[in-house]
């Protein structure tokens, strides 16, 4: 043992580079995995209301559902697994939990579920599953791991049997659950809605105008600088500093150029992949046009309680549970890709 | 039997007036190392400074000391002993500075090391001599201090005795 | 990792207090808090072994964790401080009031009794004062292999400059003999400004000599062992729990939600 | 701090892994007093963290280098940027202070990032029970 209080926490920063017009590029499948999102910002350089196409796109994200104390064998209900999950396109997160402390639960679109639980309600259960990644000493988190839409897990099946009552009779897991679906998938959710204590909730949208920002110079800039100053004119901090200030030396990366009207549009809510990916094309067409600053900058927070982050990759929270992307787009169809996750997390794809 | 590791540090106390060395003793520089530790690394260090920290080995008549300081923390204590500018001892104060010689795992290879060490000062003090009679004093002198093994002459005095290792 | 609990909040005749000191640990983000009773016997007077104030007295609803959707859970725990091994009694009924029991030796003699003999729980380690004994590697091992833990409160290290300094020389030696095993984090806080949240403690568990992963055991799966040890201390090994039905009512609140587990399975510490 | 370049297909396409490279970390702190009335001045807030940090890590943690980035005087929360290698010193030191001008206070850390961005999207932040929804219940 020795003492070191230098050391933090292991963080992974992956920044792609590359253009839409490449055909390897990976854009839409890094978007796609990313599952379960709770917040985009998008920051437009020298705009100063939200163009029409942009706000109809943001406007038209799906609305998600919040069941109150929803028994997670429901999601096994035969009707259910009918009517949405063979469908498709059905996301499912548990509410009010935390990754690092209680059970979790996500449902994600191509049928699979996801279990993070702690060793007592692991054993309890009954259902094979594997210790979690990131347990220390002991083993004290498991993860399972289920494919409903394999042929072992249809109705009925000896599998299937075994969850359902492990989870209605022995375990009984209940939690807050947040559900929502791509209309474009045909799934039905009202009939499970209708049995419990829900509501519709639909993402917000709030826009904010930034006068005189200071911008770096962005095809010079390293990654961590420009992310920090991304993070600065989402968090609105003053970039105005003397680096001998004694309150903050925090300044904009040299060379800088200064934006007189920049207008920075966030959503917030349980935000589907596919409503991010519709997005990113509009941002795309609004770049095409001719216009004084050719850059648009998006990111995307993932949920930090999830139990998966990107793909199924089984996600953790040390002391953040941080895991988001951060999407530069040039005029010319070329773009930048920052990934981002903390200590408790695979490398992004 | 597991062993609680330790790093031995050998300073040499430097001062203007030598004479004032003999005023020295174990709590003395003790504490001007706490203080020190207090003073740069603050509550924290001074909590890492009282575990298993003593002043092992001092001789007042050459200034060595000898610091013992837990493993796992030596390295964030040794960074306050450049701080130390005076001890105090017996309502004196005398200014000085604390020069380490060597880091060791044991007091066995402390001893060594010093023992090179004060061979090699010798070496370079001899030529020093202002004629052929004071050398030839000297050298009897320490003959005669490692023969018998009871020094009671003032030269580099070797005899420390090996204290047991800590098991 | 399991849920992050504070097993030492002090209790006080101040009701208003301690109810606010469990709202704060609530809000925080512990989702399970101990009031610990401290018994001081003397070599003169010997006090009353106290009965713990039932929950429902203190407050009427128990506060909501911060961001999720149940209620804290609140346990009574009780601490003998011993100065002479005739201070503890084994089996002594009045303990069992209490869900957690815990002793703090103040010599070595005890200290060695109470690693490898007395049916406790916790050991708390006086960390405000220098220690009259060091930590040896045979008891402390013993104590390790039983599932009994060691204790560390922050608290002290909050209200004052030469506290914090035993504190951490008491925890740091501590932690370099039980490299990081078995041992808890807690607050022993009287005042609600003196609880610090759950990932403040992971921190402090950093200068304290513990590792990254040693630290946010020592506030959550570590803190679930101890429960289960309290647990299978009062049955027969984990296997058998009896319940009087006279007070059947009573015992029912007390016992455990998750009951229908299989009793083995559960009571296994760590 | 390590950096791999995994692949370099051409210049079109690149992509480069940091691992531990996070030059600094970010706080979200919220300052607690026990006079609720009291307020502090940014320079203020700053000068007693420098204290706590004296107190705790000395001359060497007084002279820990981080900045305030933004400060609300009536909520006393401050976002702070820290060098990754002093995060723990400068935590640990808002940790166990304890009292400010001799009222009892406490510093909650809300959250604790290598990357500023994280710090204004945490989910852990929804909240979907106030209103704005339509809700029903069957």
């Amino acid at each position: 043992m020795s003492v070191d209080l230098d050391q933090t926490p292991r963080s992974l920063l992956v920044c792609d580079q590359s253009s839409f017009l490449d055909e390897k590029n990976r854009v839409s499948s890094q978007v796609e995995q990313l599952h379960f999102n709770y917040k985009v910002s998008v920051l437009l350089p020298e705009c100063s209301s939200t163009p029409s196409h942009l706000d109809s796109v943001l406007n038209s994200f799906s609305s998600f559902y919040l069941i109150r104390k929803l028994p997670i064998y429901e999601l096994l209900d035969k009707h259910f697994l009918e009517t949405s999950v063979y469908q498709g396109s059905v996301y499912g997160l548990s509410y009010r939990t935390r990754i690092d402390e209680d059970n979790c639960v996500a449902l994600t679109p191509d049928g699979r579920l996801f279990l993070s639980l702690d060793k007592d309600s692991f054993q309890v259960l009954g259902v094979e599953g594997k210790p979690s990644r990131f347990n220390h000493r002991t083993n004290s988190r498991f993860v399972v791991s289920i494919d409903l839409t394999d042929s072992s897990m249809a109705p009925g099946g000896r599998s299937y049997q075994r969850l359902l009552t492990g989870l209605r009779s022995r375990l009984h897991l209940k939690t807050d659950f947040l559900l929502s679906h791509h209309p474009g998938g045909g799934a039905s959710l009202q009939p499970l809605l209708s049995r419990y204590d829900w509501s519709e909730h639909r993402p917000e949208v709030s826009s904010h105008t930034l006068t005189h920002l200071s911008s770096p110079d962005l095809q010079s800039c390293d990654p961590h600088s420009f992310l920090e100053w991304l993070g600065a004119v989402d968090a609105n901090i003053s970039c105005e500093n003397l680096s001998s200030s004694f309150l903050s030396s925090l300044v904009c990366p040299e060379p800088k150029t200064t934006l007189s009207r920049s207008l920075r549009v966030t959503i917030c809510g349980m935000l589907l992949p596919q409503d991010v990916h519709r997005l990113i094309q509009e941002i795309r067409c609004y770049l095409e046009q001719p216009r004084l600053e050719s850059w648009v900058s998006m990111t995307v927070h993932g949920f930090v309680d999830s139990p998966i982050s990107w793909g199924v990759h089984e996600h953790g929270v040390l002391r953040g549970g941080e895991n988001f992307y951060s999407l530069l787009l040039f005029h010319d169809h070329t773009y930048r890709l920052h990934l981002a996750t903390g200590a408790h997390d695979t490398c992004p794809p | 039997m597991v062993r609680w590791k330790s790093r031995y540090l050998l300073c040499e106390v430097n001062v203007v007036d030598r004479s004032r060395l003999l005023l020295l003793d174990d709590r003395a520089v003790a504490g001007a190392v706490k203080a020190a530790v207090a003073r740069i690394h603050g509550d924290y260090g001074a909590a890492l400074c009282s575990i298993r920290f003593c002043v092992k080995y001092l001789n007042a008549h050459t200034g060595i000391v000898l610091l013992r300081f837990p493993k796992s923390c030596y390295r964030i204590l040794w960074s306050a002993l450049p701080f130390i500018t005076s001890v105090e001892s017996r309502g004196q104060k005398i200014p000085c500075f604390l020069n380490c010689l060597h880091v060791g795992g044991t007091i066995r290879t402390c001893q060594k090391f010093l023992v090179r060490y004060n061979t090699q000062q010798l070496h370079r003090m001899l030529p020093k001599c202002k004629n052929e009679e004071e050398k030839q004093q000297i050298c009897k002198a320490i003959l005669n201090c490692t023969l018998t093994g009871k020094d009671k002459e003032e030269s580099e005095d070797e005899s420390e005795n090996e204290e047991d290792e800590e098991e | 990792m399991s849920v992050f609990m504070d097993l030492n909040l002090c209790s006080s005749a101040d009701r208003s207090g301690l109810r606010s000191l469990i709202e704060t640990a609530a809000h925080l983000g512990f989702s399970t808090v101990a009031i610990n009773y401290v018994l001081e016997p003397t070599a003169k007077k010997k006090p009353e072994i106290p009965t713990p104030t039932p929950i429902s007295d203190l407050m009427d609803g128990l506060p909501i964790v911060q961001g999720r959707s149940r209620p804290i859970r609140v346990l009574n725990r009780l601490t003998v401080v011993m100065s002479d091994a005739s201070h503890f009694r084994l089996n002594a009924a009045e303990y069992r009031h209490f869900d957690l029991l815990a002793v703090q030796p103040t010599t070595e003699k005890l200290f060695h009794a109470a690693c490898l003999l007395y049916d406790v729980d916790i050991i708390c380690i006086s960390l405000t004062e220098k220690l009259p004994f060091f930590f040896k590697r045979a008891p402390v091992n013993g104590a390790v292999d039983r599932g009994v833990v060691f204790e560390v409160s922050y608290s002290a290290a909050i209200r004052d400059s030469t506290l914090r300094r035993y504190t951490f020389t008491n925890a740091f030696s501590l932690m370099d003999t039980c490299k990081g095993k078995n041992v808890i984090l807690s607050s022993a806080a009287e005042k609600a400004l003196e609880l610090r949240g759950p990932y403040d403690v992971t921190n402090l568990g950093l200068l304290f000599g513990l590792s990254n992963g040693d630290a946010k055991e020592a506030i959550s799966s570590t803190c679930r062992s101890v429960l289960l040890h309290a647990e299978t201390r009062k049955t027969a090994s984990g296997v058998i729990y009896t319940m009087k039905s006279s007070s059947e009512s009573s015992c029912q609140e007390r016992a455990p939600p998750e009951c229908e587990a299989p009793a083995a399975k559960r009571a296994k510490p760590t | 701090m390590r950096r791999d370049d995994k692949k370099e297909e051409s210049a079109v396409f690149q992509r480069v892994v940091l691992k531990n490279a996070s030059p600094y970390h970010y706080m979200k702190v919220c300052l607690v007093l026990g006079d609720e009335s009291t307020r502090l001045s940014a320079v203020e807030l700053k000068h007693f963290i420098i204290t706590g940090l004296k107190s705790l890590h000395g001359e060497v943690g007084a002279a820990l280098p981080f900045d305030l980035l933004k400060y609300d005087e009536d909520t006393l929360t401050a976002l702070l940027r820290v060098h990754s290698r002093g995060l723990v010193k400068l935590w640990s030191s808002l940790t166990l202070l304890g009292s400010y001008q001799s009222q009892a206070c406490a510093f909650r850390v809300l959250q604790v990032s290598p990357f500023l961005l994280a710090l204004t999207g945490n989910s852990r932040e929804l909240q979907l029970d106030e209103g704005s929804a339509s809700s029903s219940s069957g």
